[in-house]
C-alpha cells in the first residue's frame, strides 16, 4: 500500500471510529457503551502505529511535502483536499498520534458520563488536529482548525468542573473571534492572489508566492497572527486559557496543552509568517517582545497560583513564549528549537496535567495548599511527578532543555547578530527570556516543593482538610504505562534530538528562506506584471 | 603563551564513556528497586554493593585510564561517543575529554567519591531510604562525572545542572521536614540564576567561536583572540555561573542551607566536589580567562571578598556543619582569587587538598553527630575526645590542614595563592594578600574554635544523650583514616606543576621574589596566631569568649546573623517578585485589565441585546413606525452623492 | 399635482397605520394607502399612455379585496379573544 | 394579425416551461376538490408532497437541461439558474411538507402552501414588476392563514395581523415604487429597476428605495424586522420552517432577480449594505436573550437576511448563484433544526430553550441534529453554513468592499454565542428532573406533539442533504 | 374640476385620521374613494372610474361597514383615539411627506400635469382594457383568478380554525 493512502488512512481513522461507535454501541449495549474504550483506543494505537511507519519512512533532509494527495474539492475557488506531510508537522503529527492513546486510556476510569460522546469527541479532536497538521490547503486548514473548537466545547462544557460552561464558552468566543478575523484575512489573501497572479488556488505553495504591499501583508498578517495568537496563547490574549485548563477534564486538559496550543505556533510557522515575509520582519520586535513578556509574564502568574492545573496552565504561557521567541529569530537553532519545544512541551504539559488529574481521581482537589509529603505516601507518583517538572524545568537529558537550549541560543545568535549592527534590543530580550529560566525553576519546584515534600498532606474525600484515613493506592500499571510512555518520549527527545532534527531541518531552512526573501510587489506597484 | 594544546588522541573503547555509565547503572538499579519496588525486597548489602561497586569500578577504570594517560604522554584522550544534534553547519557532539585536569578531578571525584559511598554504608545503615539515598549519590556521581569529563560545554552543562539537581534531592532528601526541601529548592534555583550567566556566556562563545568543545575554544583563543572586551564578557558570564555552583558573593547563599542533607552529602557534594566544579570551569576556559583581565580581576576580589565575609561569619557560628560550611564558602573564595590571580593550576591544587581535609572534616562532623544521635550544636558537645578518639584525631588532622599549619596538605596550597595574590603579574596585589591572610588568621581561629568546643574541654552533652555516645563502625572511620592522611600528605601532590603544561603558572613580579621566604613565615604565624587565640578564647574557661561576646553584641548579632543577607534578599527579590506578580500581574493585569475587559465587553452585548429586544415591544403601531422611519431614512439616504 | 395626493394619501394611510388604534380603522388606512398608489399608477398611465398601468390598478383592486377578505376574519378571531378592536391590547408578543 | 398564432404557439412552451408551477397548481386544485369531497384528511399530505416533489425534480432536470426562453413576452421567463432556484425552494418544501403532518391535518395547510409556493415560483420567473407584485402576493396571502392555522397558540391571530399590516405596508410601498418607476419611465419591465437603481434622478430613487425597502419588510431586515420574531414564534413548527426558509429564501432571490447582474452603486449600495449590517448585529444581539427556540431562529434569520443581502455587492454574474446556495444551506439546516425539535404537551412548551436542557440525555439523536444545525447557522466549518458565508464573503471582498465585509464577519461573530447557548444546554445541563413527572402532573391533556416518523424521516432527509453539502460543496456549487 | 376631486379626496383623507368613530372614518374614506373615482373619471380612465366605484365601494367598503356594525363593540368612545406614538408619527409623516414630495418636484419629467390633457382621450375605453387583458397581459388576468382562489382557501381556513375555536 503506498504511503498516501496510508496517510489519508491515518487522518480518517478517527473519522472511522467515531462512525464504528454507534454500531459499537448498539451491538454491545451494556453499561452505557463501555465498548467504546477499547474500540477508541484500538483506533488511537492504529493511528499511532500508522503515524510512526509514515516516520519511519519519512525521508529525511528532503525538502518538500511527501506523501502528499491532492483532489479538487471546490474546484471552482480552487480549493483542493490536499494533504501531505513535510518537515513541518511531522514531529507534531507524531507527536499527536502519540497522546492520543495516552488520552484515551487516561479516561478509562475517569470518564463515566457519557461515555460514547466522549470518546466520540476525542477522535473528533484528535481528527482536526491531524487535519490541521497535514493539511497544505488554506481552506482545507481553515476548515480543520475550526472543527477542533467543538469537540473542545464539548469536551470542556460537558465533562469539565464547576465553572465549565464560563470556561468553556470564554474559550469558544475567544477563539472564534481570532477565526473571524483569520477568516476575513484568507479570503483577502486567495483574492489578491487570484488578481494579481491570476491564480485562483489555496495551495499554500502558490500562496506562498504572493506578492503583496507591505500595509496589506501587515493587516494581512494581523488577522492571521491574532488568531494564531489566541490559540498559542500568548500575552495578552492568554485568559481563557488559565480558565480552560482548569476546568476542563484531564483528557481535555491534555488535548488542550499537548496538540491545540501548538496548533497556534504551527499556524506562524507554517502560515502567519512565510506568507507575510515583509510584514514579519517589520513585527519581529514587536512580537518578540510579546513572546518575551509571556515567558515572564506566565511564570510570574504561575509563581501565585494555588490551583495546580493553573500553575501548569500559565506555564505553558511561558513554554510556548519560548517557541514564539525560537520562529522569530529566525537563526536556524533558534528555529528548529522551536519545532522541539513545540513537541516537548506537548509531551511535558501532557504529562504534567494527566498526573495532576490521576491526583484529582484520587483526591478531588487541586489546590496546592490542601496538599503535602506525597512524595511518602505515592513514591512512584512522586517520582513520576519529579520527572515532569523536571522537564518542564528545561533540565538537560530531558526535551525541556533540548527545546530551551536551543531556542535560547538562537535567540541570542541573532540578538547578537542585530548588536553588532547596532541595535541591541533584540539581544537584551534574549537575555530577559534566559532569566525565564530561573522563573521557570521557581514556580515549578514550589509546586514540587509543595506538592511531593513536607509532612504528609492530603485533602479527605469531601475535599476539606484533615489527615489521610483512606490509604490510596500509588499508580496503578495502566497509569504507570501511560507516564512511561511519556517519560520515555522526553528523554529520548532529550538525549537524542537529531533523528528529529533531521527530519525537520528542511523545514526551518525553507521557512528561514520564505521569510527572508522579500515578497513586496515587483516594480512600481503594478502588481503581477511580471510573471 | 607558551602553552602546547596537543592534538588529542581517541580513546580505543569507550573507556571514558563506561566511567560516566556506571554509577548511572548504579542508580538505575536502586532507583527503580527503591521506588518501583518500595524497596522491600531489596537487602541494604545489595544496595551497598551496587552503588559502592559502581563509584569503585569507576575509580579503578580512572586509574587505568590516567594510566594510559601517561603512557601516552599526557595526549589527551577523546572518546565520541554520539552526536546530539546537528543545526546547519553546527554539530553539538556528545564526547568526552581525558587531560591532565579532568584526570585530576575525575580521580577526585571517583576517589572521594568512593570513600564517602563507604562511610555512608555506615553513616545511613538505619535510614529507611537507604536504597534512595544511595541511588541518588549514583547520580550525583554520574553527573559529576558527565561534568568533568565533557569535551563541549554543553556536555559539561549537562552535568552541572545535573549535578545541581542531586544536589537538590540530596539536601532535600528527609523531606518530610519542609525546610530541608525548602533548602533544596534553595540550592536549584540560586544555581538556576548562575546558570542563566552560564548559558549567556555559552551562548556569547557559540557565537563568537561557532563550537562548544571547550579545547577548541581555548585554541582558539590562543590563536586568535576576540576583543579582550567579548573575551571579558563572557568571562564574566561564565563567572556568574561559578558563583552559584562554587558559593561565590552574590549567589553563595544556598551553601549553608545545603547542610540540611545528610552530612555525607555535604562532604562530597558541598565540600569535595560539586563546589568545586565552578572553579574546575573557569580552570578548564583559562585560555578564555587568560584574555579576559577584566573578568579576572572582577574575580580575584569577589573571591577574596567571599573568603573573608564567609570566614567572619563562621567565627560565630553554633551549628558543626555551619561552620563548616562557612568555611567551605571562605575556602572557594581562596580558590577563586587564585583563578582570579591567574594561578588556575593553584587553584586546582587548593581545590584538590581541599577536598581532602573538608571531606574528612565533613565526615568526622557527621561521625560526631552519629554519635551524639543528630546532635548538631557544638555548645552541647565538648569532651569528645576520648569517647570518639579516631574521629577526633582525625578530624583534628584536618583541622590543621585546613588552618594551614605545615606540613599539611592546606599549608601548600594556601600558601602558593597568598603568593600568587601577592605577587602574580596577572592581577596580584598586596592588598588580595592582606585580606586573603587576614582570612587564613580568622580560618585557623574559627576552625580550632569547633575543635575545642567540639572534642576537647569540659563535656556539655545532654545526659539523655551521653550514655550512648560511641565510636562509628569501621566502615566511617576507616574513611576518616584514609582521608586524614590525604590531608596530611596531599600537599606532596605538587600539582600545580604537573599541570603547568596544560594551565602555566602566572609570571611572578620578579622585582617581589625575595619576599617569598618571609611571606611564607608570615602566613605560618598567621596560623600559629588563630590556633593561639582559639585556645586563649575557649581553650580555658568558656566565659571569655562569652565575655567578648558581651561586649560588642552588635558585631556578635550582626556575624550571626550571616549579615543579614538572606533576608536582605527576601525582602529585595523574593517578596517583590511575588507581591508584583499577585498583586500587579495578577489582580491588575489579569483580572482587572484583559478579563475586565472581557467581561465587560459581554455584558455590554447582554445590555445592548437588551435594549434591542425592549425596542420589540409587541405594539404594532411602534413596528409600523419603525418602518416609516427606516424608509424616510433610505429616502433621505438616497438623495446623497446627487 | 396628481402625483402629490398620492402621496399625501399613502402616506396618511402609513400614518393612519401608526397612530390610529382601532384595528378597523387601520386595515382602512390600509386601503387609503393603495389609494394612493392606484392615483398615482393612473396618473402614470395617462402620462405614459400605456395600459400596464391600469392593469395594476386592475390587480391593486383585486390584491385589496384579498387582503381585506384575510384581515377581517384575523381581527374577528382577535375580537373574540380579547374583546377589544384596540390595537395596544394586541401585544403579547414581545421580546 | 398573427398574435393569437404566436400565443398558441407559446401556450405549448408555456405549458412546458412553466411545468412546476402547473404541477403545483394541479396539486392545489386536486387538494382542494378533495378537500371538498371530504377525503382530504388522508391523502392530501401524499398528493402534496408527490406534486410538490414533483416539480421541484422538474424545475431541477429543466434547469439541469438548460431550458431558457421567455415564455410571456415582458412578463414571464425562465432561465437555468431560476430553474434551479425553483428546484431549491420546492425541495425545501418536501421535508417542511413532511413536518407538517404532525401539526396539521386535512388539505388546507398543504393546499395553501402549494399556492403560495406557484406564487414564489411566479416571482422568481417575473420578468415584470407586474407579475412580481402578483408573485408577491400569491406568496403572502397564504402564509397569513397558515400562521393561524394551527391555531395552538391564541397570540397567533395577533401575529398574523402584525404580519399582514406590515406585510401589506411592505405592498403598498413596493406598489408605491411601482407606480413612481412606471411614471418615470413608462415601463414595468424588471430591468428598467436596475436602470433606475444608477440613476441619479430623485423619483427613480425613490422608487428603487420604496421597492427595495418592501422586500426588506418582507425578508425581515431591521428596522423593517418586527414583525418576524412574533409571526414565527406563534406559527405552527411547520409553518415557522416554510416562513423561515422558503418565503425568506424566495423574497431574497426575487430581489436578486429584480436587481439583476449590474454592479451596484453609491448611494444604493449602502443602503444594502447598512440595513442588513445592523440587522446582522441587531438580529445576533437580541437572539441571546430569547427563551422561545423560534423567536431564537426568527433574530437568526434576520440576522442571515442580512448575510444574503450582503451578496448582492458580490459580484455580478456569481451573485445569484452564491445566493441560491445560500438560501439552500441555511433552508436545509433550519428545517433540520425544527424537524428535530422533541415534542410536548403544549406547543409554548415545545419551544422553550428550557425544553432542551439535558435533551441529548432523553433524545441524542435529535440533539446531535440540533447541535449540527446551530453549528452550520453559525457558520462554523466543517458545516455547509461555512461555505455559504465563505462564499458570500469571498464575493463581497472580491468586490472591493473590505471594510463591509469585515464587518460582517464581525457581526455574525457576536451570533456564534446563542447557537452555542442551544447546544450548551442540550449537552451540557442534566435535564430537569419534572421531566418525568411531567406526564402525570399535566391535568390537561391535549394530544401530545409527538415527532412522528414523518417528521424524522424530514430530519433525516435534511440530514442527508447537510452532509452531502458539507462533504461535497464544490459540485453542488458547480451545479448552480 | 380635478383640483376639486383631490381636495375632496384629501380632506376625506385627513378626516380618516381626525374622526373617532369607525363608521364615520368608513364614511370619510368612502369619500376619498368616490373622489377618486370621479378623477379617474376625469382623466378619462372610465373603466378603471368604475371599478373604482364598484369594488371598493360597492364592495369592499360595504363588507367594512357590514363588519363595523356587526362589531359594535361598547367600549369605542371610551377608547382612545391614537397611539402613543402620535407625535413621532406626524413628525415622521411630515418628512415622509416632504421627502417624497421633493423627490418627485426635483425631477422635471414627474411634473407632467396630467390633468391638462384629461378628457381629450378616449385611450382608456372598456375595449382598450379588454383588448390589453385578453392580448398582452392575459396572464395576469388568469392569476388574479389563482390570487383569489388563494384568498377565499385562506379566508375559509382562518374561519374554519375560528369555528373550531369558538363553536
Amino acid at each position: 500500500m503506498d504511503e498516501a493512502a496510508l496517510l489519508n488512512l491515518m487522518l480518517w481513522l478517527p473519522v472511522v471510529g467515531i462512525a464504528l461507535i454507534p454500531v459499537a454501541v448498539r451491538l454491545a449495549p451494556a453499561r452505557g457503551g463501555a465498548v467504546t474504550r477499547p474500540l477508541t483506543l484500538a483506533v488511537m494505537l492504529l493511528q499511532l502505529l500508522l503515524a510512526g511507519w509514515l516516520t519511519a519512512r519519512f525521508a529525511v533532509d528532503t525538502d518538500g511535502l511527501q506523501f502528499a494527495t491532492r483532489i479538487p474539492w471546490i474546484a471552482a475557488w480552487g480549493v483542493s483536499y490536499h494533504v501531505a506531510l513535510d518537515g513541518f508537522n511531522i514531529l507534531l503529527v507524531l507527536m499527536t498520534a502519540f497522546l492520543g492513546p495516552l488520552v484515551v486510556a487516561s479516561a478509562f476510569r475517569r470518564i463515566q458520563k457519557d461515555v460514547p460522546l466522549f470518546y466520540a469527541m476525542v477522535l473528533l479532536v484528535q481528527f482536526a488536529t491531524m487535519g490541521t497538521l497535514l493539511a497544505q490547503d488554506l481552506f482545507v486548514f481553515y476548515v480543520f482548525w475550526e472543527a477542533m473548537l467543538i469537540p473542545m466545547f464539548l469536551l470542556i462544557g460537558i465533562w469539565g468542573g464547576e465553572r465549565r460552561i464560563y470556561a468553556t464558552v470564554k474559550f469558544l468566543l475567544y477563539t472564534a473571534f481570532g477565526s473571524i478575523l483569520m477568516l476575513a484575512a484568507l479570503i483577502a489573501l486567495v483574492f489578491t492572489l487570484s488578481t494579481t497572479a491570476g491564480i485562483t488556488s489555496f495551495a499554500f505553495t502558490d500562496l506562498y508566492a504572493t506578492r503583496l504591499p507591505l500595509n496589506l501583508q501587515l493587516l494581512l498578517l494581523s488577522g492571521f497572527a491574532l488568531s494564531f495568537a489566541i490559540k498559542v496563547p500568548m500575552v495578552p490574549f492568554h485568559t481563557w486559557l488559565p480558565d480552560a485548563h482548569v476546568e476542563a477534564p484531564t483528557a481535555g486538559s491534555v488535548l488542550l496543552a499537548g496538540v491545540m496550543l501548538k496548533m497556534g505556533t504551527y499556524g506562524f510557522m507554517k502560515l502567519g509568517f512565510p506568507l507575510f515575509p515583509d510584514a514579519t520582519q517589520q513585527l519581529t520586535p514587536l512580537l518578540t517582545t510579546l513572546a518575551v513578556i509571556g515567558i515572564v509574564y506566565g511564570a510570574c502568574l504561575a509563581l501565585v497560583q494555588q490551583d495546580i492545573k493553573k500553575i501548569i496552565a500559565y506555564s505553558s504561557i511561558s513554554h510556548l513564549g519560548y517557541v514564539m521567541l525560537g520562529l522569530l529569530s529566525l537563526d536556524l537553532i533558534g528555529i528548529q528549537g522551536a519545532i522541539i519545544q513545540m513537541v516537548s512541551h506537548g509531551l511535558v504539559a501532557g504529562g504534567l496535567f494527566l498526573m495532576v488529574g490521576m491526583l484529582y481521581d484520587r483526591y478531588h482537589s487541586r489546590d496546592l495548599n490542601m496538599y503535602g509529603g506525597l512524595a511518602k505516601l505515592l513514591p512512584v507518583y512522586a517520582v513520576g511527578f519529579l520527572i515532569f517538572t523536571l522537564a518542564s524545568v528545561g533540565l538537560p537529558t530531558t526535551s525541556g532543555f533540548t527545546g530551551e537550549f536551543m531556542v535560547l541560543l538562537g535567540a541570542f545568535r541573532a540578538g547578537w547578530t542585530q548588536h553588532v549592527a547596532g541595535s541591541s534590543y533584540a539581544l537584551w530580550l534574549a537575555a530577559i527570556a534566559v532569566l525565564g529560566v530561573v522563573l521557570g525553576a521557581l514556580y515549578m519546584l514550589r509546586l514540587a516543593l509543595h506538592l511531593l515534600f513536607g509532612p504528609v498532606r492530603v485533602p479527605n474525600t469531601d475535599g476539606g482538610h484533615g489527615t489521610v484515613t483512606v490509604p490510596v493506592r500509588d499508580l496503578d500499571w495502566a497509569e504507570r504505562s501511560i507516564l512511561g510512555a511519556l517519560v520515555l518520549a522526553i528523554f529520548a527527545l532529550g538525549l537524542f534530538p537529531d533523528r528529529a532534527l533531521r527530519m525537520t531541518e528542511p523545514a526551518a531552512k525553507a521557512y528561514r528562506a520564505l521569510i527572508q526573501t522579500s515578497r513586496l510587489p515587483l516594480g512600481d506597484g503594478l502588481v503581477g506584471a511580471v510573471r | 603563551m607558551s602553552q602546547t594544546l596537543p592534538a588529542p588522541v581517541d580513546a580505543a573503547w569507550h573507556a571514558l564513556l563506561l566511567i560516566v555509565l556506571l554509577p548511572l547503572a548504579g542508580f538505575l538499579i536502586n532507583g527503580v528497586l527503591a521506588t518501583a519496588l518500595g524497596g522491600r525486597n531489596v537487602s541494604r548489602r545489595f544496595v551497598s554493593v551496587v552503588a559502592c561497586g559502581a563509584a569503585f569500578a569507576s575509580f579503578l577504570l580512572t586509574l587505568r585510564m590516567f594510566l594510559m594517560l601517561r603512557a601516552g604522554g599526557y595526549l589527551p584522550i577523546v572518546d565520541s561517543v554520539y552526536r546530539w544534534a546537528l543545526v546547519g553547519d553546527y554539530a553539538f557532539d556528545v564526547a568526552f575529554y581525558f587531560d591532565r585536569l579532568s584526570a585530576i578531578m575525575t580521580l577526585v571525584v571517583t576517589g572521594v567519591g568512593t570513600l564517602i559511598h563507604v562511610y555512608s554504608t555506615g553513616y545511613m545503615h538505619d535510614d529507611k531510604s537507604y536504597g534512595r539515598f544511595f541511588a541518588y549519590l549514583n547520580l550525583f556521581l554520574f553527573f559529576m562525572l558527565v561534568l568533568v569529563l565533557g569535551r563541549s560545554m554543553l556536555v559539561l552543562f549537562v552535568g552541572w545542572e545535573g549535578v545541581g539537581l542531586a544536589s537538590y534531592l540530596l539536601i532535600g532528601f528527609w523531606f518530610d521536614q519542609l525546610a530541608n526541601a525548602r533548602a533544596g529548592r534553595k540550592a536549584f534555583i540560586t544555581n538556576r540564576i548562575g546558570d542563566a550567566g552560564f548559558l549567556l556566556g555559552m551562548f556569547l562563545l557559540h557565537q563568537a567561536v561557532g563550537t562548544l568543545d571547550m579545547d577548541t575554544i581555548n585554541r582558539a583563543f590562543l590563536i586568535n583572540p576576540l576583543p579582550a572586551v567579548s573575551a571579558s564578557l563572557i568571562g564574566v558570564l561564565l563567572f556568574v555561573g561559578a558563583t552559584g555552583k562554587s558559593a561565590q558573593i552574590p549567589l553563595y547563599v544556598w551553601l549553608p542551607d545545603a547542610m540540611a542533607g545528610p552530612t555525607p552529602v555535604s562532604a562530597l557534594i558541598h565540600a569535595a566536589t560539586m563546589v568545586t566544579a565552578g572553579v574546575y570551569l573557569v580552570a578548564r576556559m583559562s585560555g578564555v580567562y587568560l584574555q579576559a583581565p577584566e573578568a579576572s580581576q572582577v574575580m580575584a576580589i569577589i573571591g577574596v571578598a567571599t573568603a573573608f565575609f564567609a570566614a567572619t561569619v563562621a567565627l560565630v557560628q553554633t551549628d558543626i556543619k555551619k561552620v563548616l560550611a562557612y568555611s567551605t564558602v571562605s575556602q572557594l573564595g581562596f580558590m577563586v582569587l587564585a583563578l582570579g590571580v591567574g594561578a588556575y593550576g593553584v587553584a586546582v591544587f587548593h581545590m584538590v587538598t581541599h577536598a581532602f581535609f573538608k571531606a574528612c572534616l565533613f565526615l568526622g562532623a557527621g561521625s560526631v553527630i552519629h554519635a551524639l544521635s543528630g546532635e548538631q550544636d557544638i555548645r552541647k558537645m565538648g569532651g569528645l575526645a576520648k569517647r570518639i578518639p579516631v574521629t577526633f584525631a582525625t578530624f583534628a588532622v584536618a583541622t590543621a590542614a585546613i588552618a594551614g599549619l605545615p606540613p599539611l596538605a592546606g599549608f601548600f596550597s594556601k600558601d602558593e595563592i597568598l603568593w600568587y595574590a601577592f605577587a602574580s603579574t596577572g592581577g596580584g596585589s598586596p592588598w588580595l594578600w592582606g585580606v586573603a591572610a587576614l582570612t587564613a588568621l580568622l580560618t585557623a581561629f574559627y576552625m580550632f574554635r569547633l575543635l575545642w568546643l567540639t572534642f576537647l574541654g569540659a563535656s556539655r552533652v545532654e545526659p539523655s544523650v551521653a550514655h550512648h555516645i560511641h565510636e562509628s563502625p569501621l566502615s566511617m572511620t576507616s574513611v576518616l583514616v584514609i582521608l586524614a592522611v590525604l590531608s596530611a600528605v596531599g600537599g606532596a601532590l605538587a600539582l600545580p606543576h604537573f599541570l603547568e603544561p596544560q594551565l602555566a603558572l602566572p609570571p611572578v613580579n620578579e622585582a617581589l621574589h625575595h619576599l617569598e621566604t618571609p611571606l611564607v613565615v608570615v602566613s605560618v604565624v598567621l596560623s600559629l596566631a588563630g590556633l593561639a587565640a582559639a585556645w586563649f578564647m575557649y581553650g580555658g574557661a568558656t566565659s571569655r569568649a562569652a565575655a567578648w561576646q558581651a561586649r560588642w553584641p552588635g558585631v556578635h548579632g550582626v556575624l550571626a546573623g550571616k549579615y543579614f543577607v538572606d533576608e536582605l534578599y527576601d525582602r529585595l527579590l523574593a517578596r517583590p517578585l511575588v507581591w508584583i506578580s499577585r498583586e500587579v500581574f495578577l489582580k491588575i493585569g489579569d483580572r482587572l485589565l484583559l478579563d475586565g475587559a472581557l467581561h465587560g465587553l459581554a455584558s455590554l452585548g447582554q445590555r445592548a441585546a437588551g435594549a434591542l429586544s425592549r425596542v420589540q415591544s409587541g405594539s404594532l403601531h411602534r413596528y409600523a413606525l419603525l418602518v416609516m422611519l427606516g424608509l424616510v431614512s433610505a429616502l433621505l439616504w438616497s438623495w446623497s452623492h446627487g | 399635482m396628481l402625483l402629490g395626493l398620492s402621496i399625501a394619501l399613502f402616506s396618511l394611510g402609513l400614518l393612519g397605520v401608526i397612530v390610529r388604534r382601532n384595528a378597523l380603522i387601520m386595515l382602512m388606512c390600509m386601503e387609503l394607502m393603495l389609494n394612493g398608489v392606484n392615483v398615482a399608477l393612473v396618473n402614470a398611465m395617462v402620462d405614459n399612455r400605456a395600459t400596464a398601468g391600469g392593469v395594476l390598478v386592475f390587480l391593486v383592486f383585486v390584491v385589496a379585496t384579498a387582503e381585506l377578505a384575510i384581515a377581517i376574519p384575523i381581527v374577528l378571531l382577535l375580537v373574540r379573544r380579547t374583546r377589544s378592536l384596540d390595537i395596544e391590547q394586541y401585544s403579547d408578543l414581545k421580546g | 394579425m398573427n398574435g393569437s398564432m404566436t400565443v398558441a404557439m407559446d401556450l405549448g412552451l408555456a405549458l412546458l416551461a412553466m411545468l412546476p408551477e402547473h404541477l403545483l397548481l394541479m396539486g392545489a386544485v386536486l387538494l382542494l376538490g378533495l378537500d371538498i369531497a371530504g377525503k382530504g384528511a388522508r391523502l392530501a399530505l401524499s398528493v402534496a408532497i408527490a406534486f410538490v416533489a414533483a416539480g421541484a425534480i422538474a424545475a431541477v432536470v429543466m434547469g439541469a437541461q438548460g431550458i431558457s426562453g421567455e415564455v410571456f413576452p415582458g412578463l414571464l421567463a425562465v432561465s437555468p439558474s431560476v430553474l434551479l432556484a425553483k428546484g431549491v425552494l420546492l425541495g425545501l418544501a418536501v421535508p417542511v411538507l413532511l413536518m407538517s403532518r404532525d401539526d396539521f391535518e386535512g388539505g388546507e395547510f398543504p393546499a395553501l402552501v402549494l399556492l403560495s409556493l406557484c406564487g414564489i415560483s411566479l416571482l422568481l420567473s417575473a420578468e415584470s414588476l407586474l407579475i412580481s407584485f402578483l408573485g408577491l402576493e400569491l406568496m403572502s396571502i397564504p402564509v397569513y392563514a397558515l400562521i393561524v392555522l394551527g391555531y395552538r397558540r391564541p397570540e397567533s391571530a395577533e401575529a398574523s395581523l402584525k404580519y399582514l399590516v406590515l406585510g401589506g405596508t411592505g405592498t403598498a410601498m413596493f406598489l408605491m415604487g411601482v407606480a413612481l418607476l412606471f411614471d418615470a419611465t413608462g415601463s414595468m419591465a424588471l430591468d428598467t429597476f436596475a436602470a433606475a437603481m444608477a440613476s441619479p434622478d430623485l423619483v427613480s430613487r425613490a422608487a428603487v428605495v420604496l421597492i427595495l425597502l418592501a422586500f426588506f419588510i418582507k425578508a425581515a431586515i431591521v428596522p423593517f424586522h418586527a414583525w418576524a420574531p412574533d409571526a414565527y414564534e406563534t406559527a405552527s413548527l411547520a409553518v415557522t420552517a416554510y416562513m423561515a426558509t422558503i418565503i425568506k429564501g424566495g423574497v431574497l432571490l426575487a430581489i436578486a432577480r429584480i436587481i439583476g447582474p449590474a454592479p451596484i452603486t453609491s448611494p444604493m449600495v449602502e443602503l444594502l449594505v447598512l440595513f442588513p449590517l445592523v440587522s446582522i448585529v441587531w438580529g445576533n444581539l437580541t437572539a441571546m436573550r430569547q427563551g422561545s427556540f423560534r423567536r431564537m431562529i426568527a433574530y437568526s434569520s434576520i440576522a442571515h437576511a442580512g448575510y444574503l443581502f450582503y451578496a448582492m455587492l458580490g459580484d455580478g454574474a456569481g451573485r445569484f448563484a452564491a445566493m441560491v446556495f445560500y438560501v439552500l444551506v441555511y433552508g436545509v439546516v433550519n428545517v433540520l433544526a425544527f424537524a428535530a425539535l422533541p415534542a410536548a404537551h403544549e406547543d409554548r412548551d415545545r419551544d422553550q430553550l428550557e425544553q432542551l436542557e439535558g435533551l441529548y440525555h432523553r433524545q441524542p439523536f435529535a440533539a446531535l441534529v440540533i447541535g449540527v444545525a446551530m453549528l452550520s447557522l453559525a457558520g462554523l466549518p466543517p458545516f455547509p453554513g461555512f461555505v455559504a458565508k465563505f462564499l458570500i464573503f469571498k464575493n463581497v471582498l472580491a468586490a472591493g468592499y473590505g471594510t463591509y465585509a469585515v464587518l460582517g464577519l464581525v457581526g455574525s461573530y457576536v451570533g456564534i454565542y446563542f447557537y452555542l447557548r442551544v447546544i450548551q444546554l442540550m449537552f451540557m445541563s442534566r435535564p430537569a428532573q419534572a421531566h418525568g413527572a411531567d406526564f402525570t402532573i399535566h391535568p390537561n391533556p391535549r394530544p401530545p406533539l409527538t415527532t412522528s416518523g414523518f417528521a424524522h424521516s424530514a430530519a433525516v432527509l435534511c440530514l442527508m442533504a447537510t452532509l452531502l453539502l458539507a462533504v461535497l460543496p464544490g459540485w453542488v456549487l458547480a451545479h448552480l | 374640476m380635478l383640483t376639486l376631486f383631490s381636495g375632496l379626496a384629501l380632506v376625506g383623507a385627513v378626516l380618516m385620521l381626525f374622526l373617532r368613530e369607525p363608521m364615520r372614518v368608513a364614511l370619510a374614506l368612502i369619500t376619498t374613494m368616490g373622489s377618486i373615482g370621479a378623477i379617474y373619471g376625469l382623466l378619462g380612465v372610465h373603466f378603471l372610474a368604475a371599478f373604482q366605484v364598484l369594488i371598493y365601494v360597492g364592495a369592499v367598503m360595504v363588507f367594512i361597514v357590514y363588519v363595523i356594525m356587526l362589531l359594535e363593540v361598547r367600549e369605542q368612545i371610551t377608547q382612545p383615539r391614537y397611539s402613543r406614538l402620535l407625535v413621532p408619527g406626524v413628525v415622521g409623516f411630515t418628512l415622509l411627506v416632504g421627502v417624497l414630495g421633493i423627490s418627485v418636484w426635483r425631477t422635471p419629467a414627474a411634473r407632467v400635469v396630467s390633468g391638462s390633457v384629461a378628457g381629450s382621450t378616449t385611450d382608456f375605453g372598456v375595449s382598450e382594457f379588454s383588448v390589453a387583458f385578453l392580448r398582452d397581459y392575459w396572464l395576469p388576468f388568469e392569476l388574479t383568478t389563482v390570487l383569489l382562489v388563494a384568498a377565499i382557501v385562506a379566508a375559509l381556513a382562518v374561519v374554519r380554525v375560528s369555528r373550531k375555536l369558538h363553536g
